[in-house]
């Protein structure tokens, strides 16, 4: 366990000290220049921006990130099918295949009424 | 206090630190990034329960997926820093007798074996272990979630295309 | 009491339920509805952490399966709770829990 | 980690050397960048730093750090600061799984009036025994670099890159993981080092019973899966966010998209990022479908590389140490040209208009891993258990 898990949070701590050591000293080296509030205007190529609040709210997104997580979990249930398929497939892979093409299957007929519903539409 | 033992204590610290973080930060996003770092802290933790493909999972689907999805919306709603985060409203005495008899038990109890019994690590639960398990003695209930997904699937697609409303 | 300190089953449990009432204490606290749900992965999360440690102390892979099984509901029912809370965010424009009186029949 | 403290000094040296070596191939791919686009427009790209423009590294390093550190009026400065970072962890973590070579045997040898007992180094940070998922759990931490920096910078249209360029990402994961399944199914295993031991000798399967083998073909995982080969292929495109999958960094309003605020040190950080994962995609796909670090018309095991070497110069560590070295040596020149097809990709194809973009990843891509996924386990079946 430990030779797996340490060298991961070995790495991170190496990743985060370089990230946020490199940021400081960069910071130190780079040129002190005046702040005026046009140059911090966030960047509107030049245009004076409207506020934010008036963006339309895309509904899309969350949409696509709803069905994202959805067909995640099927994945997610392949992985193990996967570990016990090829080794023990002469004595129960007919069982196997037939219990996870079952639920690809009711899967698959979702991705396909999500399609056909206008889930997976772009505006 | 071998090693072992200093990592978990750490990571038990970071999780419950996020956690912790996630119902005190104002701004809701804030509160959205602290979730990820307890889903991480908590996937850390199952690598130390030696449980390595459900830390792969957990990381894939929590910390990578369903979080993603709240900051998402978070974002799209544009939410400044809320005014009083917390509510107010009061809660009856029978009720705050009940969450602090539940918490006592809950914390005393564990708290109170620490010291008698010693339980060993044994030989991991392989991944091979687990689908031999999932596929044979709970297929029904994988097949089950299939349907779950499905009906979750159909359920947010007629939320989304619903204008919201009495109309059309 | 450096015995007491060599981590075991009793130490997960402690730190699930830690967890466990810290995702209930959010619940109760806040009005955001998107905090009430991260709160209520808080608390399924608290259950993975225990499945996992019986699992593990008990070398019996029933546990890892049921932690997979949480996975995938907590997971389906955080899709759903915000596609409801979008929706209400939509039609009354706040996000406040007290909105959702409005779903009365 | 090992078991003494040398042991663990030694690992904590080799993971910051593969951590550095990660970065330091950023300015390296930046001016293969710039060199190959100007081959393929038939211009001539940096010469004039240095001998072919090498040097050109080092004035894009200095210009990077000078840059004054500006951060916008209404951005919320530490999660504008902290993005970068975290857009860099990701890409980090997965490259720590990926084999480079066989490992390292040092014999005991006297140092410093101690002896130091035998060690063996492994040639990669972190030897996982679910190396893939852990490879995927991580990566799908990349969206949380780009909606931080596209929110920090307090500009409603890096906003709106960020979510749009996380939107493709996500969808472009599911691909992803689904094409990896094909080939998992065929390996039966998430150890990447096993997938390697997997894919020696010439190429050979097992159909209703007899073992055929084809004797000029090495035994590598694209010709059990062409199909999936090319789709993970196409996945790590999008994961990286590489053209023709850039599109939200390059819309007339979007500008850069998520990182139009940054500039300077921070700026690189996030090509850090991009290239890293670039790295992480072209090192998976060397792992599964190329044989990994084996060199191809050598089919035999490793031991024969090792005994070649053991032949000339006795057994010990400088024969060990030759055949990692060669191992090394076939591994990147593989990962080089795997890169060399990303930038070459990158300046011939035009750009994915939004909505195709998504359609390509919901549409086509899904439905075809899916389908690769059935007919493996089919053929597989039929194959193997008539």
């Amino acid at each position: 366990m430990l030779d797996q898990l340490l060298p991961i949070l070995i790495l991170l701590l190496i990743v985060i000290v370089f990230g946020a050591g490199m940021l400081y000293l960069t910071s130190l080296a780079g040129p002190k220049a005046k702040q005026t509030p046009e140059r911090l205007m966030p960047y509107e190529c030049g245009i004076p921006g409207q506020d934010p609040q008036t963006t339309k709210f895309p509904v899309k997104f969350y949409l696509t990130a709803i069905s994202f997580i959805l067909f995640d979990i099927e994945v997610i249930f392949l992985y193990p099918w996967t570990l016990i398929y090829i080794e023990n497939i002469k004595q129960m892979g007919g069982y196997l295949l037939i219990s996870m093409g079952l639920f690809m299957g009711i899967l698959v007929f979702g991705l396909f009424y999500e399609w056909a519903a206008g889930g997976l539409e772009w505006d | 206090m071998g090693s072992y033992d200093v990592i978990f204590y750490i990571l038990s610290i970071v999780s419950l630190g996020a956690a912790l973080g996630v119902i005190f930060f104002p701004s809701p996003i804030y509160s959205a990034l602290m979730l990820a770092i307890t889903m991480s802290g908590l996937a850390a933790m199952f690598f130390t329960l030696e449980a390595y493909f459900l830390a792969g999972v957990q990381l894939i689907v929590y910390a990578g997926a369903v979080v993603v999805l709240f900051v998402m919306v978070l974002m799209l709603f544009d939410l400044r820093k809320e005014s009083q985060p917390f509510s107010g409203q009061k809660i009856s005495n029978f009720f705050k007798a009940g969450i602090i008899a539940a918490a006592s038990m809950a914390l005393i109890i564990p708290l109170s074996t620490v010291f008698f019994i010693r339980t060993e690590k044994t030989k991991p639960v392989t991944t091979v272990d687990l689908a031999g398990t999932l596929f044979t003695k709970y297929v029904f209930a994988f097949e089950a979630i299939g349907i779950l997904l499905l009906v979750v699937l159909v359920g947010a697609l007629a939320l989304a295309k619903s204008r919201g409303g009495t109309h059309e | 009491m450096s015995n007491a300190l060599h981590v075991g089953l009793n130490h997960y449990l402690v730190v699930s339920s830690l967890l466990f009432m810290i995702g209930v204490a959010g619940v109760l606290v806040r009005k955001n509805v998107i905090v009430i749900l991260m709160s209520i992965e808080l608390m399924l999360n608290a259950v993975n952490l225990s499945f996992a440690a019986f699992s593990h102390f008990n070398q019996e892979p029933g546990g890892q399966v049921m932690v997979f099984f949480v996975m995938a509901i907590a997971a389906a029912e955080a899709a759903i709770g915000l596609a409801i809370a979008v929706a209400v965010y939509r039609k009354f424009n706040g996000i406040e829990i007290k909105l959702f009186e409005n779903l009365k029949g | 980690m090992g078991a003494d403290k040398v042991e663990i000094a030694i690992n904590t040296v080799k993971i910051a050397i593969i951590f550095l070596m990660m970065i330091q191939m950023v300015p390296l791919l930046v001016w293969l960048e710039r060199r190959g686009s100007a081959f393929i427009q038939n211009r001539f790209g940096p010469n004039r730093v240095g001998p072919l423009g090498l040097m050109q590294l080092l004035a894009d390093a200095v210009k990077f750090i000078t840059k004054e550190q500006f951060v916008p009026a209404n951005a919320v400065k530490f999660l504008f600061l902290a993005a970068p970072v975290i857009a860099l962890v990701p890409a980090a973590l997965a490259f720590a799984a990926i084999p480079l070579a066989t490992p390292i045997h040092i014999d005991p040898f006297h140092l410093l009036g101690q002896s130091w007992g035998p060690y063996t180094i492994e040639m990669q940070s972190v030897r996982m025994n679910v190396g893939i998922i852990y490879i995927l759990g991580v990566s799908s931490l990349g969206a949380y670099g780009l909606l931080i920096a596209g929110w920090a910078s307090g500009n409603k249209y890096s906003l709106l890159g960020a979510i749009r360029a996380s939107a493709q990402m996500i969808s472009y994961e599911l691909a992803l993981g689904l094409a990896i399944v094909g080939i998992l199914m065929i390996y039966g295993t998430f150890d990447l080092n096993k997938m390697i031991e997997m894919q020696q000798g010439p190429f050979s399967f097992q159909f209703m019973g007899q073992a055929y083998e084809i004797s000029w073909l090495p035994n590598w995982g694209i010709f059990f899966q062409p199909l999936g080969a090319l789709l993970f292929f196409i996945a790590t495109f999008a994961e990286s966010n590489r053209l023709p999958f850039d599109l939200p960094e390059s819309e007339g309003e979007l500008v850069a998209g998520f990182h139009t605020e940054y500039g300077g040190f921070k700026m690189l950080m996030f090509f850090m990022g991009e290239y890293g994962h670039m790295m992480v995609g072209a090192g998976l796909v060397t792992t599964f479908y190329l044989g990994g670090f084996q060199s191809p018309f050598v089919w035999q095991t490793y031991d024969y590389m090792l005994n070649l070497a053991i032949a000339h110069h006795g057994p010990g560590t400088v024969a060990s140490a030759l055949t990692t070295g060669y191992f090394l040596i076939w591994f990147s020149i593989k990962v080089g040209l795997l890169l060399w097809v990303f930038i070459w990709v990158r300046w011939t194809l035009p750009r994915f208009r939004y909505d195709t973009l998504m359609d390509l990843g919901w549409k086509t891509l899904l439905p075809w891993t899916l389908g690769n996924v059935a007919l493996t386990a089919i053929v597989l079946y039929w194959a193997r258990a008539m």
